[in-house]
């Protein structure tokens, strides 16, 4: 069938968007917009679903089928979705405090399900919201309404979680790098199997700056390295930094005195994520934080292909069900 | 039971009785739920009514020979119409002494014990912390007909021949108990004789044959010793003409739902967390996937109400099911539910509580949690069936009122009729009635679509995506009536707590009007609902049979009530309200009603007794 | 307001009156929320009797000048003892369209409408989607007094001097029109300018200049401009002597957890996941460190609610708090707490339901959900304040009673006293009792330890870790009387479920007697709980000035029941159940007592007025 | 003070043990009693913690305080507890359901506040108690009561979700492999932070034999591979076979025709988890499975340090907290 061609305010709703001005959110829901029309899918083919949070709030601002949940639970709604119909494109909005706070737990086991979704992490390392408590991505010894002496807890890293959990697609972007966002939306899109995109994204209300050594574009090139398969590990402003892995460490060399080919390459297809984790583990000041993808297996079955194909199969091997036969089952016996 | 005396070939005495009611206890090794449901199975085939109560350990393997490792199996048949598996016992099998000192008290006086007297030596005697015999005890003699058989023994030498190891040989013993409670009660020995050829002659030959030599030497013993002089013989029942089979409820529950599915055309998606009494179901659903049916164990209950309603979303069936802690932690999402307005069921087979509780034991503890769980104002419709075969029938009325208000149901089971089975008349599915299902498409004049427009039951329209032009958004927000846009309008706000509560309230028109057992009015009306019916049904029976003026109302639905329940309470001078819990539903009827019923419960982790029901009738009926 | 003409310094008539109701609104950007808590501190301050009513959006940041975006502080401020906010404005300060449009309905006929007008240009009209200037239409001139003043413009000259940019500048309006009211009604500017010094002079002394510029500008403009033909005088109430502070219910809370801490001498473990509006309170222990509190923010509420019962465990005070869902997901854990019987706090900020519902709106609706959220017969004690001043000593309540009775308590607050304020008389924590605590010790003639054995109050002994001899374990399966062990024994089970409802149940007759204001029986009985206090009070307040037999109920203990609840309310002809949901505490008294209370209920996320209450009472007190 | 010396009958309680007879569960249990000893730690200073399951039987005969709690929360009341009595020896006791099914969100996030407690984790691939489904351990494929046509999801690796949350203990070792069982408990139980101790249990009703492969004396050598810190990796029945990296690939080599040197040394120090998730994800049968301390790293903070310390430092700040000051605190007026 030929469809319409559709543009970015096709897929804008009635809804007049409520985020706080300068919110990065604003720059995703635009990427989203732009990459939705190239995938040539119908909107009503299109399902949103998210849980509660200031990011949740995006399926109302987009022309599609979609849900706004409850907290932390979205990637359910989107397993008994997404298992029942197959046919639709299904995309899961979260926050750091949605995805890996309240829930940790749905968000671990979508991904080693391997449920054919995409889910968009916004994560501005902190909760929006309810206005400004610290989240599992807040750093050490931050400062917020909950932590007037600093956060104590250790930061979980949204990328490692999900290699642990051994996601077959992981990729993380920045909302101020439109270009780059736009891509790993499209690339997580075409990807089967969960595929999660981690966003910096600015709260410029309860968090603001907190990731400008990634935002902004003159700190980026130097605090940023932008992966890309089967090229070395090259970043700074004159692409004269490499990383290159000594033994089992990876560390920063300068391009002048290191050749190019002792830089490490990046191997996103790599089945054993224990790679990919150490790329992960790259943190700010230390290391250059990756963007990019950082893993994208192929050939790993998913739960929604799976379930169906049981369903098939029973068919096939018994016949389609036949209910008075089975509740004549067992010993009968007539009263007459 | 009635005596009526006869012959028999063998020169032994046959007494003619209306019903028995026997249990069988051992070890739960000793296979005596196979030896409970062969037996029932075999009595049902004879034409007999039954009703059975399994009871066993809440441990996976609870210590050989201790009192907790006893399992149990208790069946009542007869010749005349039965409710429940009885009250006291005519006939207690027990396999070893931790069996015998855990039971023997529900054993009538002057009742028969058939003890495996193998099973009881020094070993035996410290694992059930019993210091001498119970065997030996003279009261024990004076009170009931003791009969000591060496089952083991005999059991051995009958199947010696198939040179089975002595472990696996002593294993047959179960079946050797069979075969003498099969002589005693006259029953054949056919029908499990193929259910042992069926079920072990291709895994093992010579331990199919192993089981039917001592199935028969038990009935020799029967026939031959003269340990027994007489024996017992129970006519076939009068029921409904019909095909019957033996059905539990959690077996009926999903096969209600396959039917449900079927008469909507709509697939079934049955996502659950595993929990006891509730996971047969799942068990039993998911080998039924040619049915159509997608079931999904999910990593929590909340995850497995969220997943029913996400499929609920697509326009596929969402069913859930969990059983005491495990429906607290789906209340968050019903009351998403609530606010979608998307079709879903939730089950709730009830345990004993609260907390982790009796996660083995019955109770009706749950009624208003299934209420009020919710934060906010959140009402669902709630029905609960009656017996195990009403299970199959309350599972296709959830789904049509899920279906027909656009709402999730909850639906109350419990241990007892889910493990419990009774006879069940197989219905024609084609006299079941058709559930319709509609699902908008774009208008053509292209008018906005109103996703939160409702129709004359206030249903909404499901709209589903993959239709184009009724792309819409949901969310646990308040919305604006008919557009279903975030509104935080006080007015709007009220209108639509309102429109909830009424598209439940209103249901109490269309759902069928309570019916009175008995009498339609006077002295006392018994209310009861769930898997009390039974006991309740047949206590009121017999006090009517007695003279004393009686009505029972047991209730199917529980939110909204029947139009006309308020009604009938008011044409009793007493009413009596029978429950497994501390007063549930009670407190809801005199809410409503004003009407000051008396409440009679029992939270015990066991269903109440015929007796106590007949007393508490007996007791609180008007004096004078 | 009545009116006593007297002659100001200016030549301008003064009107005495007995209170004033004014409201002001603006953008959430326009500090609206400050002006409102500066003039409630400055009318405190002056003696006068004050209540607060703020009320801001949902959205963090709402998109400037829409309707959405309209942030609202209501103050009431009298002479005489007042309980609400008032119904009706006297004044309306709006500073843009928005504002006027979404609030003018409440302001009285002939009230006074102040504008900004600057406020008022196309820009803003289109955001407010008003299509012409609303300040122009004639029947806004014909109903109100309306005064319109360039307080923008005003604001940029007075702070020029100080070199601000442009946008900090207009940012001072706030002030300006805390000037220009504080002027309408006679307050002293000198409170506000010495919190502008404290806020600002440090961070930058030219802001805290311009501010102080701003708010004297205001004042001028009242006193010098013929804009304004007179002002108004509220003489300073007659309150009971003591020391007064502003108080808000969430703030007071806190202060309650703390001074139960001190007074049983445990330490406070809050563990919590924030959420509206329950939040605040999290934002005030943790600064609270140095009392010896330990803030715990959980990642979900199970965890939380979790917490606090393992740090009971320990011997330490576990208290956990949410609000609407966040509620429900608690449940399981607190089930749990049922069955240890440890004591800890459940802290329920109610907001509009259900689900997601109406997160900043206020709303009594999950009365029922803590009564029964739990699987099984899970009884629990329930208290709730009844103004933001009694939050503080319904926590020691709360407190007292969980470590009294050995188990969980739940305190239902909500959003409405939460966020509003009133005067509170700081009290003396020297009059406070001591809330007493034991921890038992193995005994010396060392007999087994029995942790579930009971004292007078049913309560089982503290024993903590730490303790030798008293190693004990305890769980969710059904515990053994006094043992503790697991049991599954029938009669043990219905003891133990008699056991922890007679523990809650017997509570009863050590609360305080329900007290009844006003008329202690005769026509019609008003009954409420909870934050509406303030309005059923001053409601059946103004119906007895009236002449009608109105007495009034308002209960801070939801369960038990006091126990001579139900001897008073058979002492009326009427009565009425007043609740901010859809007849919660009605249902649970027609259950308890038979009486055919009747409700009077609004769910719209808003209090009740005292006027729709005083027509409540005229509407349903008996006739003739 | 000098304590009594305690025997392991000294920490057997009054109540009679309630597992399968047969059931792996009974020799954790008996090394347990075996250790606890060693520690010097009176037994009313101990508490185990327990969640839902056969195994989480396990604190009802352990004669220390204890708690048997809901079904995959433990962490949280051990949380609650080791904060306010971080004088307390906690142990959690926990299943493959019960800490990475329903529990696995709080199973993440208390490894990843590295509270000093002790986890162990009874992996039997099944639900035990609710007599036999299959669990997120179990293998894909697997028939249980729940998975007639065989198990679709894709296992979780409890070691790579540890590593991902970066735990600061993690270990492995098996029921009836006694004398390395006990070696790991005590290790967990000297380490200060979250000790998660994984150990195959054999549920010999419904998933009998499943790890039969390690727990028999006879196929254990070649299929499990012991890990020794700063040691290198050899395994095999003539301890003739080895692991060495390549690249960035794990692969089992033969001694003969591999110098030691060549091998790969175990550093269970290393503060990257990646070498150590390579070994995780380890699977027999392609490769040997890793048991022993896969990680042990020191000098991270713990929550229950940190949380005390801020009273601490508060205290020591601002002085004891003055109440009838607080609540004089603002605006003030007297009445008179
Ligand atoms: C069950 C439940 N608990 C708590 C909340 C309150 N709540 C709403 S959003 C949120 C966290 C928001 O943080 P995040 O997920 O990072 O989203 P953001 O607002 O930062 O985009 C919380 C705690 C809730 N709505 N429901
Ligand atoms: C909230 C809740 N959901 C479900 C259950 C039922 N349940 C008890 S234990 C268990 C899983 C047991 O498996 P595992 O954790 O591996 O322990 P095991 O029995 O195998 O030792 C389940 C599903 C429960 N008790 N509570
Ligand atoms: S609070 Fe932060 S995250 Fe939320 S909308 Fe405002 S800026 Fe964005
Ligand atoms: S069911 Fe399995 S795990 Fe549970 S006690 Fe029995 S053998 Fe052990
Ligand atoms: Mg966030
Ligand atoms: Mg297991």
């Amino acid at each position: 069938m030929n469809l319409p061609v559709l543009k970015p305010a096709d897929f804008a709703s009635t809804q007049e968007v409520r985020w706080c001005p300068g919110c990065g959110d604003y720059s995703i829901l635009a990427q989203m917009k732009k990459v939705l029309p190239e995938f040539g899918v119908p909107r009503e083919k299109i399902v949103f679903i998210s849980g509660i949070g200031c990011s949740s709030r995006f399926p109302y601002y987009v022309n599609t089928y979609g849900m706004h949940s409850i907290h932390g639970r979205a990637p359910t709604f989107a397993t008994g979705l997404k298992s029942t119909r197959p046919d639709l494109m299904v995309w899961v909005i979260t926050g750091d405090g949605d995805a890996l706070s309240i829930g940790g737990n749905h968000f671990m086991h979508v991904l080693r399900r391997n449920l054919d979704i995409n889910i968009v992490l916004f994560n501005n390392r902190i909760y929006g919201l309810t206005k400004g408590q610290y989240s599992p991505t807040s750093v050490e010894g931050q400062i917020t309404k909950s932590t007037p002496m600093g956060a104590i807890d250790h930061p979980v890293n949204p990328l490692s979680v999900a290699l642990g959990a051994e996601a077959t697609f992981v990729a993380r972007s920045i909302d101020a790098y439109v270009t780059h966002l736009g891509e790993m939306l499209r690339r997580a899109a075409d990807h089967k199997g969960t595929s999660l995109v981690e966003v910096y994204q600015n709260c410029n209300v309860f968090n603001d700056g907190a990731m400008a050594y990634a935002q902004e574009k003159t700190q980026r090139p130097d605090n940023v390295i932008e992966l890309e398969h089967g090229k070395p590990l090259i970043f700074g402003k004159g692409r004269d930094k490499g990383i290159r892995l000594v033994g089992t460490k990876l560390e920063v060399c300068s391009l002048k005195d290191t050749p190019i080919d002792d830089l490490l390459i990046h191997d996103e297809k790599d089945p054993n994520p224990s790679m990919q984790m150490m790329l992960a583990r790259m943190r700010y000041p230390e290391m250059p934080e990756p963007i990019g993808v950082l893993r994208a297996v192929s050939g790993v079955s998913t739960y929604d292909d799976q379930i169906n194909q049981q369903v098939e199969l029973a068919k096939s091997k018994w016949g389609v069900g036949d209910l008075q036969k089975l509740i004549h089952s067992g010993d009968t016996w007539v009263v007459s | 039971m009635a005596n009526i005396l006869s012959e028999s070939g063998s020169g032994k005495t046959v007494h003619k009785v209306t019903g028995i009611t026997v249990r069988m206890c051992g070890d739960s090794g000793d296979g005596m739920q196979l030896l409970g449901t062969q037996l029932t199975n075999t009595s049902a085939l004879a034409g007999n009514d039954v009703a059975t109560f399994p009871d066993f350990p809440a441990e996976i393997r609870a210590p050989r020979g201790t009192r907790a490792g006893v399992s149990g199996f208790q069946l009542q048949f007869a010749s005349e119409e039965i409710f429940t598996p009885g009250d006291h016992l005519d006939a207690l099998v027990v396999m070893n002494p931790a069996a015998l000192v855990t039971n023997i008290g529900d054993l009538r006086k002057g009742g028969m014990l058939i003890a495996n007297e193998d099973g009881f030596d020094e070993k035996e005697f410290k694992l059930a912390k019993v210091d001498a015999n119970p065997l030996d005890s003279p009261s024990l003699n004076e009170n009931y007909r003791v009969f000591k058989v060496p089952m083991t023994r005999l059991t051995r030498d009958a199947v010696t021949p198939f040179g089975l190891g002595n472990k696996e040989a002593e294993r047959c013993k179960n079946f050797f108990a069979m075969g003498l409670v099969y002589w005693l009660f006259g029953r054949s020995l056919e029908p499990t004789s193929r259910f042992i050829r069926d079920k072990f002659a291709k895994k093992s030959p010579d331990l199919a044959k192993a089981n039917e030599a001592a199935l028969q030497a038990g009935w020799s013993y029967g026939e031959t010793t003269e340990a027994f002089g007489l024996s017992y013989q129970v006519e076939a029942a009068t029921l409904e003409p019909g095909t019957y089979r033996n059905i539990m409820g959690n077996p009926a529950l999903a096969m209600g739902l396959l039917a449900a599915s079927q008469l909507s055309g709509k697939d079934l998606f049955y996502s659950t967390y595993p929990i006891t009494p509730a996971s047969d179901i799942l068990h039993e659903l998911t080998q039924y996937k040619n049915f159509g049916v997608r079931t999904f164990q999910a990593e929590d209950e909340i995850a497995a109400c969220g997943a029913a309603i996400g499929a609920a979303f697509g326009g596929g069936m969402g069913v859930t099911a969990s059983s005491g802690p495990g429906i607290a932690l789906k209340a968050e999402a019903m009351g998403l539910g609530v606010m979608l307005e998307l079709p879903m069921i939730v089950i709730n087979v009830q345990r004993g509580g609260p907390s982790t509780g009796l996660p083995t034991k019955t109770e009706q503890s749950d009624l208003l949690q299934a209420m009020f769980c919710r934060n906010g104002e959140a009402p669902l419709p709630i029905v609960a069936p009656q017996s195990p075969g009403d299970c199959f029938y309350m599972a296709i009325e959830a789904w049509r009122i899920a279906v027909e208000c656009m709402v999730p149901v909850i639906l109350l089971s419990d241990g007892y009729i889910a493990n419990g089975s009774e006879p069940w008349k197989i219905p024609d599915l084609n006299d079941l009635q058709r559930i319709h299902i509609s699902h908008p498409e774009a208008s053509e004049a292209g008018e906005p679509f109103l996703p939160y427009a409702r129709d004359e039951y206030l249903a909404r329209p499901w709209a589903i995506p993959g239709t184009p032009g009724l792309m819409h958004r949901v969310g646990g927000l308040e919305k604006e009536d008919r557009t279903g846009n975030i509104s935080y309008d006080p007015a709007n706000h009220q209108h639509m707590v309102n429109t909830r509560a009424r598209k439940v309230s209103e249901l109490a028109n269309r759902i069928p009007p309570q019916e009175v057992f008995g009498d339609a009015s006077g002295d006392v009306l018994l209310v009861s609902w769930g898997g009390t019916f039974g006991a309740c049904h047949s206590a009121v029976r017999s006090c009517r049979k007695e003279g004393l003026s009686v009505g029972h109302a047991h209730l199917r639905y529980l939110n909204p009530f029947p139009a006309n329940l308020g009604e009938i309470l008011h044409r009793f001078k007493t009413v009596i309200v029978a429950e497994l819990n501390s007063g549930q539903l009670r407190m809801l009827l005199r809410a409503k009603y004003l009407v000051d019923c008396v409440g009679f419960n029992k939270v015990q982790g066991k269903p109440f007794t015929v007796q106590e029901l007949v007393e508490a009738i007996k007791t609180r009926a008007p004096k004078g």
